[in-house]
């Protein structure tokens, strides 16, 4: 991939899209958002989607015999076709959830359910026994950590990880003893939203594969800034929220392969995704529905689409090699700052335009207030992953995360408050 | 009255779905394979339960008989008179094209398929518009998906058509 | 109560908030939109308030030091005030969920965890054994009757009813025998989305209280429809959905009482509702974040608080008498027309504008078409409690359902169409 | 800079966070009452681990000595300087004035209070600016809460205010 950025003329055009960028701060100081790694801002596109629906052809899906609702279920499912294609994945692999989240903490209860007995014999190749074997990572976020400690505590089961190196780069070399014939899950980041490295995909899927493990992949930071093709990189299950990806809040896709999520049991029960039901007992549908209970995000849902194909016209090749310059910008920026040390790869291979960082003497929530104080709006504190930064010895970081329609400019503007951070704080005088 | 409307609810469906073809599950001939299937619609709970008997004709395998029972609405209980109609009598091969031709009506939005495709379906044309209504196309399939399901139960094998036969050795889905 | 519907002028001014109640369908017919009780439309202070937070505001909530998540923090945490107040309840017992379904889940789940021992002591009062009993009522939606089945199954425990009359009304005169000393969860439906019965909450709480059983309150189809006071009802949990008060989809609200949220273990997990998190174990954050993990569903809680505000302006007394007037006309017109019979009360007494019918000799997905061509959505189905409907002996049938903004000529149009249906099918002729 | 930024850093808050007060936990005399409480921001997941001293004073119980280890911003860290200085000496019920003076405060989104309750402040009135700053409030309050949980943490009850007393028997919050 080359790094090369949009061109002036684009990325203008690009950021027209976004009315929020357009936004200016207290004192009048223009906004300069680099907490994309949060939550993104959303292109007139996804609002337009979302408001056409609600002014259109807002009606409960899958249910209607009224022409509302024909329309309704139609652009419901046709999004589920965009997300779909823009991952590589078949439509009917795409379940819609919350947030990345609630993909992942379905697939741990449904793991629980069928350790129950639930979905009977088809879904034992779910259930877990005690002394099983769960595996993740020392650098998930929570969401990818704390779902797997409770399926553990409710089963029996352990967790075990694969560590960090000093880079931030996951120990690779450690799959083969850390995974083993007891490991029966394989749960993992596709890219950190703390050091911002990519995790190379094949060698955890083949030795998941070699021992029979699920893989489960954490594609919530991929997705948004990288082609992604799930189908290629061979995992089982993967989650991502439309809030990363330029959509709205309150809606996220599981993808799960086919086979895998017929046989798996539901989590989440009642309307719309059931068959028969008695007030003895119930069936339930085949997925993707069995799995979407109630009446969905079906809004959201529509932008998401309206966001992955906002993305795939962008095209993913071009946003990934914007944002691999940014990704050397950032870097470059902190470099030339005194006392600041990154955590993780300060190369740009393999790596997003994600920076974390500490300033020594200065607690990262002061870094960020001056920051702030200039309209850079920063993350800070431990981004949900608390074990990854006791690994790095300190309790919080500063991050700065650019997207798509991130500019030069404002790395500039971010390099230019970070010098001012450790003399506000009364050092190097 | 909408054009789209006196589309989906031809004449001939009205009388279908009033006076429906093998309606109540009889035996088939003693000698005759048989099959069921029981099938739901999830999106309104009405329900199928179709059985075949397979019987052979030469060495070619044959639809002897169709009876049904269920409930549903008139789409899709005119869809399993018409399709007994259809399908009793001919060989599995047959019945396997009519069921795809049939399938493949329902994704046209209402304009229809080829004169030649249309003459096999025989009074199953009279369903053209359904498939301008997509929250209809599952209740005129329903007694397709049980036709298909009972004959899968049979055990017996569609043979391969012409066609497929020339480049596969691969049954048909 | 009395039947006032709003003034001509008044709901002149409702209708022009609600953008797509002025589209046409098919043909150009105007559109009659009577299928509130799947889901609402949505008045423009609700889009607007979803537009405005994205294009002004859009950030990750209870995270950063910048000025834009502070100012969406804020909005979020208000948008739940909004909604606490609105149904009697304090800020701290609102926990937002992606729809009421979740949030019935969420609770079966939790004590689903307390049973396996998590929470530790405190969670003790929301474990089961087997043997234990959990009520509910042949009246319940698929999502307050299969979530209590899935958990009797995970636990050993047994699901009990309490039966309906042949008006559609709920058998208070059971409680006593059905509702036991075994019993541990009573979850019974404050409105019925099919019969429209308004269910006398007093007495189910009396008996659970009686037998130290906990309250679960299906409030979907009364908080839009009805005042509801959640402290004054006296019930120990309480869902709604968001969609079906004039508000996003996307967004619902589980009430518990403090101290139980207080002494629940968590559901979902990952982000935002741990307090300390190491590689071996986590602990978490208190009620309401300890049940909402993830990045939670932002601007559409902000709707949802919008919407709750619009429908408090309008006063809920006023909006509960406009549609006890809708009620009277809707049962009229159905009686109006031979060979049509009612599900549930014909009178108009504790009930809502939601009337459930089967035209005999006509399917009511067959009813419902004819009815769409003319230009009016109902529903047709089993609308998600199958188990009521064979209680009356029929699989499925038609429902028109009203809101504030329902007319009564959009109910002589439904009239109109319903008159001709059994003539289309060939009968009567 | 903004104003707002000027205050929100005061040089008093500075200067407590690069030199804190009562920083590093010690044993309070042996004929001490003591209590101890560890509090997590879970915004940030800063701590404090904050130990209490009480004697007596007559009959009136009197804060002895306060220490406390942990990590935070610096306003956290000033802020249970500022706490250390202030509570030091003072007898349970004005502890707990100052503790609700200094809770009031930061609902002034950065008015501060009339003249007579900042004077009971002291040096913690240089936390006005914090209360224009939602993010910052939890910064503050952290070792005050340490404080308030590691004082029930010793049992000794709180002696009801004079205005409290007149009207109810109840212990103040
Ligand atoms: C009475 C009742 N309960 C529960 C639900 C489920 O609500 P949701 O689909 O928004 O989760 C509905 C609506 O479908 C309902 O009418
Ligand atoms: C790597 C990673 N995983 C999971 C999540 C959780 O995503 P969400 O909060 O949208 O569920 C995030 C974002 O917070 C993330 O960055
Ligand atoms: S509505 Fe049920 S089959 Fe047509
Ligand atoms: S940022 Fe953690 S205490 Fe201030």
């Amino acid at each position: 991939m080359t790094e090369t950025m949009l061109s002036a003329g684009e990325l203008a055009a690009v950021r027209a899209d976004f009315p929020l960028l357009a936004r200016t701060l207290r004192d009048g100081k223009p906004l300069v958002y680099l907490d994309s790694g949060a939550t993104s801002q959303k292109p007139d596109v996804v609002l337009d989607a979302e408001q056409d629906f609600y002014a259109q052809r807002n009606a409960a899906v899958h249910r209607g015999a009224h022409q509302l609702a024909e329309e309704a279920t139609e652009a419901f499912e046709h999004a589920r076709e965009q997300v779909a294609s823009f991952v590589g994945a078949d439509v009917g692999e795409v379940v819609w959830t919350t947030n990345a989240t609630a993909g992942l903490n379905l697939v741990a209860y449904a793991m629980s359910n069928a350790t129950a007995g639930r979905g009977g014999e088809a879904a034992r190749r779910f259930a877990l026994a005690p002394g099983d074997e769960i595996v993740v990572t020392e650098a998930e976020h929570h969401a990818n950590l704390v779902p797997w400690q409770e399926l553990a505590a409710r089963t029996g089961a352990v967790v075990r990880w694969v560590g960090v190196d000093d880079d931030g780069r996951l120990r690779t070399d450690e799959l083969a003893h850390v995974v083993t014939d007891r490991t029966r899950v394989l749960a993992f980041t596709h890219a950190s939203n703390v050091t911002g490295a990519v995790t190379d995909v094949a060698p955890f899927v083949a030795r998941a594969r070699a021992v029979g493990a699920l893989t489960v992949l954490d594609a919530c930071q991929s997705v948004p800034h990288l082609p992604v093709d799930l189908h290629a990189l061979g995992v089982d299950f993967a989650v991502f929220s439309g809030h990363k990806m330029l959509g709205p809040t309150g809606v996220g896709a599981l993808y799960g392969r086919r086979e895998l999520l017929e046989a798996m049991p539901p989590v989440a029960t009642g309307g719309s995704m059931v068959e028969v039901v008695t007030m003895q007992s119930t069936t339930y549908a085949p997925p993707p529905q069995r799995f979407e209970a109630g009446t969905q995000m079906v809004a959201q849902a529509i932008g998401m689409g309206a966001a992955a194909a906002y993305l795939a016209e962008l095209g993913m090749d071009a946003v990934a090699a914007h944002e691999a310059a940014l990704a050397a910008e950032l870097l470059d920026a902190v470099a030339s700052v005194p006392h600041v040390r990154v955590l993780g790869p300060t190369d740009t291979r393999d790596r997003l335009a994600t920076v974390s960082f500490v300033v020594d003497g200065v607690h990262a929530h002061d870094v960020g207030q001056v920051l702030d104080d200039a309209g850079v709006a920063v993350r800070v504190g431990h981004h949900c992953a608390q074990p990854l930064h006791r690994r790095f010895g300190v309790a919080a970081t500063a991050r700065a995360s650019a997207s798509v329609y991130t500019t030069s400019q404002e790395i500039a503007v971010f390099r230019e408050a970070l010098t001012g951070v450790r003399a506000f704080f009364g050092w190097d005088r | 009255m909408t054009s789209s409307m006196e589309q989906l609810y031809q004449q001939v469906i009205l009388d279908h779905a009033r006076d429906p073809h093998g309606r109540g599950l009889v035996d088939g001939p003693a000698d005759a394979v048989a099959g069921e299937s029981h099938q739901v619609n999830p999106t309104c709970g009405d329900e199928v339960t179709l059985r075949v008997a397979l019987g052979t004709r030469g060495t070619v395998p044959v639809v002897e008989g169709v009876s049904w029972e269920g409930q549903g609405c008139s789409i899709s209980q005119a869809s399993v008179s018409v399709l007994t109609d259809l399908v009793t009598g001919q060989d599995l091969r047959q019945v396997d094209e009519v069921a795809e031709t049939f399938r493949a009506l329902m994704h046209t939005r209402g304009a229809g398929l080829d004169e030649e495709r249309e003459d096999a379906l025989g009074d199953a044309t009279a369903f053209t518009g359904v498939a301008k209504y997509p929250a209809r196309i599952k209740c005129a399939l329903l007694g397709w998906a049980a036709l298909k399901d009972a004959i899968a139960k049979t055990g017996v094998a569609v043979p391969a058509t012409a066609s497929a036969a020339a480049t596969t050795t691969e049954e048909p889905a």
